[in-house]
């Protein structure tokens, strides 16, 4: 049986706490997305800006929610600030696969060779104290939400 | 007469059920009420000894199927206090009874400018299908507002329903479990022309209704929130106001005729029962509503009253200034809803906590996202308490949410 | 191999019953199945031990409910061979599944003038949907004759398809029992650039069926006919079609944001899913399919086909022209319901009379009152047979019908 | 239990056999009025000559159906003609009357005082065979077609 510690871990529970990276850019220039989860009523607002050499040279996040979508979007935000759009889709892949196993299970859908697949290479570093959420499937829409958002963004902000 | 909590406990299968080791406490009827045995049993011996289409057999096992499923919707009528069985249509659940009046009285009364009036307090099910006409036919949207007290504001009600064609709101509120004085709103939709529609989803579970003393047009509600069983809800309607009104989905069972070239309408209820009804589902809410009325609406509202009563004191003793509470201050005026903020711990978070001591409670918007707004808050977590509940199940939340506050160490 | 039908029997509680002091002998299954006790056991089961509500509640019971509901979809989209759990969504029955494409996919595609081909054998469900848009929008309808034998005179149907929005159609006439050529017509379809609607209905329950082969936009079938619960039915749609449509019907569970000014929309399946679905039904269906899937569909199809040519045989064997069917003459192309006139008697009769021997058989127009002036005749007397009958039942039948032209001494 | 001898009197069955006023009437001058049963299919056509007295002069039939509500369009075709459009009004109570208290059970409604009330005085005669149909509530239906029918008829013909 999971335990409270598994999901709660103390790194989650300190980007909860200190979420980094709050805050608005001017957009435009910046690219501002929303992403919602229908079922919860978390929000997440993401401010990118991307140089043209392809670079996330700057991240702000607004929005509310639980500790789990407010610290997966903290050290989401930590993560691709200064990384190209290139390595920041490799990572929403890589976190993604490591939560689908679970959320497809949830869902109904089978976990797929895809999965490992997405993860191999890609070092997550702190991100993987998210892990513990897959132990509570209802709450890994609270971790994916940022990511999702991002994914979004990322598209508008390279016209994709 | 005080219930006797724990033999009605008893009759709940799934109340003996325990999470992580500990005994369940159940706070979350508002969301979805668990089933008596006798609901379970007569849908199961349904199931073994009567089950056939219904309407349509000459057989003998269809001509009981066809009773029992009548049977059900006749008991549900009788429940409700509707005088006349076939004023009573059946549905999925709320949300389609109140997509219904949209879809046929709607379509048939409501045209570009025409004004619907909602209450700020309305659940999703009450504002959506009326925003879908606002986009499709150009209808207006008025919002009765609510007050501090967390009750309608009625200071602007005459002008809000000046020109309405139809006042829709909730007889209690699923957030805040403010209760409304449905015959007095039902008098000032009338004295505009207004029609009346009620959301007596909340309600219906938690006290006794009579929609003949309510002098509404329809009254919508949900089988799984008064202990019968998903799958089947109610529209209650005016006669007239039903016969007048169109059809809603079309198939076998609402028809009269069917030739190539059109169709020609059933009688009410039928006319807006397209295709194979609930029936197992009918006989359950036959079987709920009988139980129900068993136990006793009054006794019931009586003991949530004091429950509500008893858990408003333990909440702010214990917590005092930690814990806001979205909603009347006394069990006064309001049903067992009791939604909050605790310190600054987001609701998902509580509810995750008090799940590890088998409490459950909601945490989210409560499909009533306006209503979140009006109050400045993303999501609350809402305890919300039935029949079989006691003090012990209370006081297992107020435990909780101090392991909650020592666990986020604020 | 073939089915071992008394242990199959045995595990059907409704049919150890008697009527009038006689074992039933159930030849309604067109019309309603029977249910095997591992589909009551799983819903028992769910109310008992996992009951909550979906989709909402963070506590551990709220996710073992989410999980169990999206199990039955996830089941039930396999059976029916879809790739993806996501294209099918829960609807009341086979008859709201249509109507929900007729106001969704219909109204962002059909407008004045627009051709939607339908054939003589469809049933209400699949007819009055789109005389209701006939009436409202002026789209036109246009139907696909039947022939001397009883199956699709598709002599004409590129001419009928010419120009075409939609095709809806059949698997299997619930009437004469024809089965058609689903992926043939939907290849005619495609070709005329129309879309295609397959009434699944009748077919899933008899023969297996593989969405995916089918190249059809949208599939219907219903809970109840294949020995699942009443108050649950599916639509399998493509995905990128069921992205593309408008909403149904407005409340929870189908927005993503609501605020006074509007609402946006879930994903699908969830858009399309108001309200709180009917939850303990997906899981019994969950368990029928997964019971099918333990009997065999080809099994269950084999041993129909071997039982519907013993009583085309034994019926014209015992009556020659005292017996008219209408359907094809032997199993082949066919499913096993078996229309027939007797005699002069009126099929209301005959099932009265033969319900004295609880043979269980309808009567009436089967809601495919076109059809029924198609054939010039006001009603018929429909057996049908599944998987748990046998000879003994035909047998039954036989002697029955004799009884019936005794008693009216014709 | 009730056997099929209660369903089929042999009254009934004669009127099956030998259908009583089968025909059609130029309409107008005569009143033609359909009546279908949604349920099982079965249709009943009357056509009605009520004189200027308020007397029903003539009366035919038409439609297809069970024995039963051949029979009972039969026996009410029989009942009716000659007699005044009160006379016959208040016989479509009476029938009614006696098939609602078992049609009301099938739907759930409640036997009334009002029944009794109804059927007092008024002399049924030979439909009182179909009496025994109220032993099979599904087959009321059939019983009570050609008398909705004749009530809108009658509405229709005195211009009510
Ligand atoms: C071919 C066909 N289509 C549609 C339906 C409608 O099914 P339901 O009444 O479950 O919606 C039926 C059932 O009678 C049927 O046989
Ligand atoms: C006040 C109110 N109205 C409507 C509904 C919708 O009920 P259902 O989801 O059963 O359609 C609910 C249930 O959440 C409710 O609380």
């Amino acid at each position: 049986m999971p335990g409270l510690e598994d999901l709660y871990r103390e790194i989650i529970l300190d980007h909860y706490r200190a979420p980094r990276n709050r805050g608005e850019l001017p957009a435009p220039p910046a690219t501002r997305v929303e992403g919602f989860n229908p079922l919860c009523g978390d929000e997440v607002v993401l401010y990118l800006e991307v140089g043209p050499d392809g670079t996330v040279t700057d991240v702000r996040t607004a929005g509310q929610g639980c500790s789990i979508s407010q610290a997966s979007t903290s050290m989401m935000s930590a993560a691709i600030k200064g990384r190209s759009v290139d390595e920041a889709r490799r990572l929403i892949r890589a976190f993604k696969a490591l939560m689908s196993i679970h959320e497809s299970k949830l869902e109904g859908g089978d976990a797929t060779a895809a999965t490992e697949e997405a993860l191999e290479g890609v070092r997550l570093g702190d991100l993987e104290a998210l892990q513990g959420v897959v132990k509570f499937p209802v709450r890994i829409k609270c971790a994916t939400l940022a990511w999702n958002t991002l994914a979004q963004g990322l598209d508008e902000a390279t016209g994709a | 007469m005080a219930l006797d909590v724990a033999a009605l406990r008893a009759q709940f299968p799934l109340l003996a059920r325990t999470v992580h080791g500990r005994r369940l406490v159940y706070l979350d009827s508002a969301a979805t009420a668990q089933k008596p045995l006798a609901v379970l049993d007569a849908m199961d011996r349904y199931y073994r000894e009567t089950n056939a289409n219904v309407h349509r057999g000459v057989y003998t096992l269809a001509e009981e199927a066809t009773a029992a499923f009548e049977a059900g919707r006749a008991r549900t009528a009788r429940f409700i206090g509707a005088a006349d069985p076939h004023e009573l249509v059946f549905t999925r659940n709320a949300t389609e009874a109140i997509n219904l009046v949209a879809r046929t009285w709607g379509a048939a009364n409501l045209g570009s400018g025409d004004v619907v009036v909602l209450t700020e307090m309305e659940h999703h099910a009450n504002i959506v299908p009326w925003q879908m006409l606002a986009a499709e036919r150009g209808i207006e949207i008025r919002w009765v507002p609510i007050d501090g007290s967390y009750r309608l504001d009625l200071t602007d009600l005459d002008t809000l329903l000046d020109g309405a064609r139809l006042f829709s709101f909730t007889a209690m509120s699923n957030v805040l479990g403010t209760t409304n004085d449905v015959p007095a709103l039902a008098a000032a939709a009338r004295r505009a022309g207004a029609a009346v529609l009620v959301d007596a989803c909340q309600s219906v579970a938690h006290e006794p209704t009579d929609v003949s003393g309510w002098d509404a047009d329809f009254v919508a509600f949900s089988g799984h929130k008064m202990v019968g069983p998903t799958g089947i809800g109610g529209l209650w309607g005016r006669r007239e106001v039903l016969e007048a009104m169109p059809p809603f989905l079309g198939g076998g069972e609402m028809i009269r005729d069917v030739r190539k070239e059109g169709f020609t309408t059933n009688d009410v209820p039928w006319k807006f029962e397209a295709g194979t009804p609930a029936i197992a589902e009918a006989v359950g809410l036959g079987a709920a509503v009988e139980w129900l009325d068993g136990v006793g609406m009054a006794e019931i509202a009586a003991h949530e009253a004091r429950l509500t009563e008893y858990a408003l004191g333990a909440l702010a003793d214990r917590f005092g200034d930690g814990i806001t509470i979205y909603g009347p201050a006394t069990a006064e005026g309001r049903g067992s809803a009791i939604s909050f903020l605790f310190r600054d711990i987001h609701a998902h978070d509580i509810s995750q906590v008090l799940d590890e001591d088998a409490v459950c409670v909601r945490a989210g918007h409560h499909c009533a996202k306006p209503l979140m707004r009006v109050l400045g808050v993303p999501a609350t977590t809402r305890a919300s308490l039935a029949m079989f509940n006691d003090t012990d199940d209370v006081d297992a939340l107020v435990a909780a949410l101090a392991k909650a506050q020592a666990f986020f160490a604020l």
